[in-house]
């Protein structure tokens, strides 16, 4: 048996009944009396497994993994850029780690003096006026800016306003958002060039009105020229407009959300702000809102008093969404990356991002089929579409890339391009590296050709081929079960 | 600190140790792109608001901003070097040593969610295990990969009772958390359902109650009568939802067994490191039947296409990616990374070391418990079974009681004056150690009365 | 091009003008007048990479090693047991990593007391008397022991003592370290049971005698029954004993080297005592010795006066070995072994160490030969004679292993057994991992019967095939070079 | 603390988290072996020898320990809390982010000697990197994977100057730090080799001399005149050989280009925290014809079966595993990981990075001195360019103004009124900031005269 398939062996397939994965000091005070047999349990059925075995297990396990500290992972809508290490020794020092939220106020000046500062750098990025940290990823962000959008609505009267518009190619999140805040969904539609359909925003722009939610640039990667004119027509008929912040990484420093006109937004600092995905979280998704919108922002924000730092709760805030503060060792993240590059440095940022995106669009647009043909933000969509003809899926080319050592692009999103491959190649990538991925791009559209079977088999190379993800619903299997 | 190297006119000279690309090849990248300037790519920014001014500090060096950030953290008091007694849902615990190097290997920290599953192998086996693990703990059928953290996974819960039973009032007993329940009404009131709260003796729902929202021990640190609240639920039809402290289940007999039908918890108590407050992460288990109306990622097993083992991300239809504004949840990015964390240190705590925690836990609280209960103008306004957390009511003010706690290192517990006048919330575990536990009944017995 | 053929390109090939790895500070003081040019280098050619492509490059290389944290690594002499993290973690204090060794002795008391404990518990454990935790690997102790010898004949006036006797089958470092300290080497054969061959050593007990070298358990894994009468004999001789404690892991609270009539030993910290071996070091390899001499050992010890502890020089020390006080980190990371094990758990270690040696003993000898067919202590020798017999050599069956996951054992060593493959299992691992190493051992065996050719050509599924080392040798390329 | 589980009859009643053999498992392989105890596996143990008495403490837990280590680590006065002026060989500079997560990763740290080439790429790729970063840094042609430290570096280095040139005198320098000529005596003087002080002024060696050991810059701080050593040297066909600074090899000539034959040096000042004095790196370098000579492992490049390239472990046969008594040095077991450690801080620093360090240091120290030099009573009693350290004549004892140093948040220079009466050796490097080295001079004008 080879590390690879015994690793495929669970936990509790490890355990052997006596072993120990660490020693517990011996109770120190005099035992005190146990409550009724009848409150208590038997045992808890746990793995029993030493701490060798545990290192090794989950060491092989991550093994099996992408990441961007090993590949080239230009997943679309993810900005998988490097994540510094100074970014990790400063959230793990002891005084931000091992503090408890509910210290006194006194007693974390340091831990609030940094929110403060994070706090006012998002705002001066995005050109808003205030910044709460409250919300943990950019979905729950998305719920916040929606509920506050909803709330001002209510607070003035305007209580009927159910509506919320979002563009077809948006992030399945901010329907799931609007619609979790009691709002009706009208999706509009992206014209030919890439941009909001304006007619049919018209359409739309009627008295139930609340708002829309605006990616930008949108998830096509596309900056919308006439964004300013789309929030005029939401704001004339009444409504508010949020801000998807989520692609800012093509942004930083070229522009400002509250300069355009947006209302609320969101920002995800997974992305954008360098903090590591952690395979699939944490994250953390502040909100930044206009003067109009400020006093709702969810509670607690920082503010400082009499030179003292104090969390505090916004006039009419929309409430409290986690029974913290924040994901603050995310924070402590974002705010190292903020420091490290300064003003200088998030330029450049949004220099490079655009300019790796369009040099892979450049190079790619003869052999893949390019939707929107006009120079993309930070991340490009491209379609398979010339490769299905030829039998070969997108997703099959997205696999076929894991062999070549890439990670996949984001595969069938935006759901409005057929087979599309959305590639973020972000600014921590070199020139190099974007060139060999290119090449094995082209080499792929030429194996479609030449020998679509080897595409259409992929991946060839990798701990498992192909997975049956149908056989995983049909038959969930979703825990180990002891077999009696 | 470094001079800044944006010029008058908006130019940057700067060369970040985060980006490859030099001038050099940007320029010739820009060619291939028959670009004279980067600035063509920005152009479709309304020009007037195009490279506004942006006020943030210059780059810092890196050894420059480590000291800076040594000194904020090291302004903070910290439990390491304080003996703390607080708690109230967010526990310091025993952490092994071997949690940090794991989670923090690149392919763990460094990758996403595992969308393409073949290069995915690792969080998802992962995944799999902590579902797996959960189940167990709570005596559940079926388990996610995890939610934010305790408070918006126990909100996620009333709204998916919402959905089963199709109705709009969620009831919340009156011991669970106050923090807990703001949470559920930020979630719940906006789409118009209806959170009200109930007596916990004798508790009744109202007819028409979606489900009972109730905390395992409670948010006072005693333990429910579940078997009693289900009771309660199922006389309405509606669901028994709890929310528990993952510790507590090293001992007392999980919600499972009393019939719960949804059990939620925040995971940070059981390898989570206290951070201020997060990041931390939620759980959610509950019964197969409701499966497909759980919010969160969920991950299967299966097999490949020659047969072998695999994992992969499943019931995907529930999720907003494919389900839009009918999902389950708009939960997207969650906390998979201390989902690794909670699982790694439950391998190593293992069958006896949970237990071993909860019972180190357990036996220090009542005995700390004890020595409080001696020292006059203290007393116990709660009556019950308590884990590791008591409420005390003090001869004083707790916030001035807590000022002179700190000044003998201790952090002592929540001040909940609030809710029940001049109490405090005190929390013992296994990491106190007698000689704290003493430390603390001497240092309150100065306020006896 | 993938992952794996990516990673060969060297830092020096993917350095590109201009690049930076870190950012450093501005001068904050006045510029100073520089030196003359003629004192000054143009430039060092070093690489110019970013941080990103530094930790891709460098976590890449680490996915080609086998290691304890991922593989069973039962490389003979080498005691490849599970190296705890909460070692690590000790060592990374900043109270212990970020103390300068010329700090005065009143700044360094934590750091000192360890090192005294430290210093007690080896004592303890070999029975010995003193003890110098000076020597910074196992080699560097044995020239410590054998300088110690040397002074003390020396100051008896018995300078004439030149010949150093070595058993044919002692590791390397034992007779260059003799050699380093200018005696004569000679080596006594062992015997067909594989103990000290007594006739020949009684051959060499001449008045030139300075000592003998013996390593207990000796190198085959053998614990030499005749030991007290080989120590006699040498000292009637004249000469004083050594004892190579590499193998100390056979004997944790079995046997201490004092009693046995040893005279001076080093331990290996790195392999006994659990710290990290680091792809070849660090380690350290204190001395213990006899009362006799203690005087001798390498300075500094640490000694505790008036309830402080000091760093002191022994009496007719041999001198120093290092610029400073020993590789500190490692001795952090084996005192929080001992300490985290205990009494109790140090027993353990042997009668785990030995038991797991003698069972894969037991399952193998059927297939490969036993050179000595009596129990063994934490290491087993065996010889790969009848596979060779098949065409099938050690060092293939060897390369064969790591296709199936594992780390080989040690070949070719001792020098004394044909086809040698030293196996030590260590503690550390489970019987399932030992049924698998068994299982996979058998299968080799068998492979060599019916497809030898697979076997020959290993490895077939590492990052490369074999490698030719008589090129190497031949053409040395050991640094690149800037191609004119 | 644990109750000892060692019974009176030195039976074991615990199970520890690192083996994983349970009882029943020990009791099922014993009687694979047919074995009725696992004493009779010790049987050739003399049995008046065996299971003697170990007075050790007993099984601690990892809480408890922890505690113990941190507040040990925390009663040591560290230079990361405190402004330090300490250097003499080992040196307080920048060590990068990226150091710690990349030399703890399992393969590296847990993996030893690559003798199995096939399973140990990445150790050696490593190694091939490092011998070129230290043959760029010194100008020399070909360099080892790394000796224990920077002093017996040396003294193999004067070994071999004796085994190339068949001779027997050592010349030491009388600049060379005190402590590295004692190291150099213990490896030398016992195989009757010859060790003798050579004075800087006007060198001149004794006939037969084997080599010249020189430091660079010495160990007072200042820079030698290699090329004058050179011709003393050539004068005698003795070797030259040079200890160095890495970090000064980012700016002053490197000894390969006064025709050093052989260059070591100290490497922890690139990228190895100081951890009291251990574990560092010695680096070895010398020209292509010694080779052969070279102690030490050295890491060829080839290519495998089918022409790929790849590393391995070569020219073995100088080393002790094949050429045993005959063997370059009995070196076996190194500093691997500190080689690594130091690779990666070279990468991160890279051609410019080392050169600022390198810069910085030498303008900070000099700044140091322009300002203690104006304080009256203070003296530089030695002439000529130094880097980052200079010698201080004090109008007191070094180790009462150091005292109050201390009290002042300062770790003063080393006080060598041993060699030098009244002396304090000064360290200035990037670390120390402008106003630590204002407050230095501002704390020695205290004691003025
Ligand atoms: C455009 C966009 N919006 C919103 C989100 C949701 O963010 P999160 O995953 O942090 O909830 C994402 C992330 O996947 C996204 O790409
Ligand atoms: C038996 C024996 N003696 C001595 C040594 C030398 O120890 P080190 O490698 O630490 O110098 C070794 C290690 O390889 C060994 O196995």
């Amino acid at each position: 048996m080879n590390t690879l398939d015994n690793n495929r062996r669970l936990l509790m397939e490890r355990s052997v009944p006596g072993r120990v994965g660490t020693v517990l000091p011996d109770l120190d005070v005099p035992e005190q009396p146990l409550p009724g047999k009848e409150m208590l349990r038997d045992e808890v059925d746990l793995p029993e497994v030493t701490e060798p075995e545990i290192v090794r297990y989950f060491t092989n396990l991550s093994r099996m993994n992408f990441s961007i500290d090993t590949h080239f992972y230009p997943l679309g809508s993810c900005t998988m850029k490097y994540n510094p290490k100074i970014n990790d020794e400063a959230a793990f020092l002891p005084g931000f780690a091992a503090i408890h939220p509910q210290q006194p106020a006194a007693q974390v000046q340091g831990a609030l003096e940094l929110m403060h500062h994070l706090q006012n750098y998002l705002a001066e990025i995005t050109g808003m006026a205030g910044v709460s940290l409250a919300s943990l990823a950019g979905a729950q962000g998305e719920l916040c800016g929606i509920l506050m959008i909803q709330k001002y609505h209510r607070d003035r009267g305007d209580g009927d306003r159910l509506k919320m518009l979002v563009p077809d190619s948006a992030h399945g999140t901010n329907p799931a958002s609007a619609a979790m805040a009691g709002f009706r969904v009208v999706s509009i539609p992206t014209d030919a060039d890439g941009n909001c359909d304006l007619e049919a925003l018209k359409k739309e722009a009627t008295p139930d009105l609340a708002g829309m939610m605006i990616t930008l640039p949108s998830t096509l990667g596309l900056f919308d020229p006439n964004i300013t004119e789309v929030n005029r027509l939401i704001h004339e008929a009444g409504g508010l407009v949020y801000a998807d912040g989520a692609n800012m990484n093509a942004l930083l420093g070229r522009a400002k959300m509250g300069d355009l006109g947006f209302d609320v937004m969101h920002l995800n600092l997974h992305k954008t702000f360098s903090t590591p995905h952690g395979g699939g979280g944490p994250g953390a998704g502040p909100v930044c809102a206009q003067p109009n919108l400020q006093p709702y922002l969810a509670a607690p924000v920082v503010e400082k008093r009499d030179g003292r730092f104090v969390l505090s709760t916004p006039e009419k805030t929309i409430g409290k969404v986690s029974a913290s503060h924040g994901n603050f060792g995310v924070l402590v993240r974002a705010y190292t990356y903020i420091r490290t590059l300064g003003d200088a440095g998030l330029k450049l940022v949004s220099e490079n991002a655009v300019l790796n995106a369009n040099y892979i669009l450049s190079k790619l647009k003869d052999k893949y089929l390019l939707p929107f043909d006009r120079p993309c933000m930070h991340e490009v969509v491209l379609s398979a579409n010339w490769q299905k003809a030829k039998g070969v899926r997108g997703l099959e080319t997205a696999k076929r890339l894991l062999d070549y050592g890439f990670h996949a692009p984001t595969m069938y999103f935006p759901l409005t391009v057929d087979e599309a491959l959305l590639i973020e190649p972000t600014e921590t990538e070199s020139k190099e590296t974007l060139d060999e991925f290119i090449e094995a791009m082209r080499a792929i559209d030429q194996e479609a050709t030449e020998n679509p079977e080897l595409v259409q088999n992929a991946p060839h190379t990798l701990p498992v081929r192909r997975l049956n993800e149908a056989q995983a619903a049909r038959r969930p299997d979703l825990r180990w079960e002891r077999k009696e | 600190m470094q001079r800044s190297a944006v010029s008058e006119n908006g130019g940057v000279s700067f060369q970040s140790h985060y980006m490859p690309n030099t001038p050099a090849q940007r320029a010739e990248m820009l060619e291939a792109l028959r670009l004279d300037s980067i600035d063509r790519l920005f152009e479709d920014i309304p020009a007037e608001h195009r490279s506004p001014s942006l006020n943030i500090p210059p780059p810092t060096s890196e050894l420059e901003l480590r000291a800076e950030l040594e000194a904020l953290a090291g302004s903070n008091v910290n439990t390491g070097a304080y003996a703390s007694f607080l708690g109230a849902g967010v526990y310091n615990h025993f952490i092994p040593s071997i949690m940090k190097p794991l989670i923090t290997r690149g392919e763990f920290l460094t990758s996403y969610t595992p969308y393409q599953a073949e290069a995915s192998q690792g969080t998802l086996q992962v995944a799999y295990e902590f579902q797996t693990m959960v189940c167990s703990l709570m005596g559940m059928e079926v388990a996610n990969d995890g939610m934010y953290e305790g408070a918006s996974s126990l909100a996620e819960a009333a709204l998916m009772a919402c959905r089963v039973t199709g109705r709009e009032e969620i009831c919340v007993l009156d011991t669970v958390s106050p923090t807990y329940r703001e949470v559920v009404e930020t979630y719940a009131l906006p789409q118009g359902l209806k959170v009200s709260v109930v007596d916990s003796e004798g508790t009744r729902l109202p007819e028409g109650a979606a489900c009972l929202l109730t905390q395992y021990p409670n948010f006072y640190g005693y333990m429910e009568d579940l078997a009693a609240h289900k009771v309660a639920a199922q006389e309405r039809d509606a669901l028994l939802v709890v929310s528990t402290d993952p510790v507590a289940m090293g001992m007392f007999r999980p919600p499972g067994e009393f019939g719960a039908d949804v059990v939620t918890g925040e995971g940070q108590a059981i390898g989570v490191p206290m951070s201020f407050g997060g990041p931390f992460i939620g759980l959610f288990a509950t019964r197969k039947k409701y499966l497909r109306q759980m919010p969160g990622r969920i991950v299967g097993r299966t097999v490949d296409s020659e047969g072998k083992t695999g994992y992969v991300l499943t019931l995907q239809t529930r999720e907003q990616h494919i389900r839009r504004e009918r999902a389950t949840s708009n939960i997207c990015t969650s906390q998979a990374l201390l989902a690794l964390a909670s699982a790694i240190t439950i391998a190593a705590l293992g069958k006896q070391g949970l237990k071993k925690v909860a019972e180190l836990s357990y036996h220090k609280a009542h005995y700390a418990a004890s020595l409080i209960g001696r020292v006059a103008g203290y007393s116990f306004p709660i009556r019950g079974t308590f884990f590791k957390e008591f409420v005390v009511k003090c001869p004083a003010s707790p916030r001035v009681i807590n000022e002179r706690l700190l000044e003998s290192g201790i952090i002592g517990g929540l001040d909940i004056s609030h809710v029940m006048p001049n109490c405090m919330l005190i929390c013992v575990t296994e990491m106190n150690t007698r000689h704290e536990i003493e430390a603390l009944a001497g240092a309150l017995s100065e306020f006896s009365r």
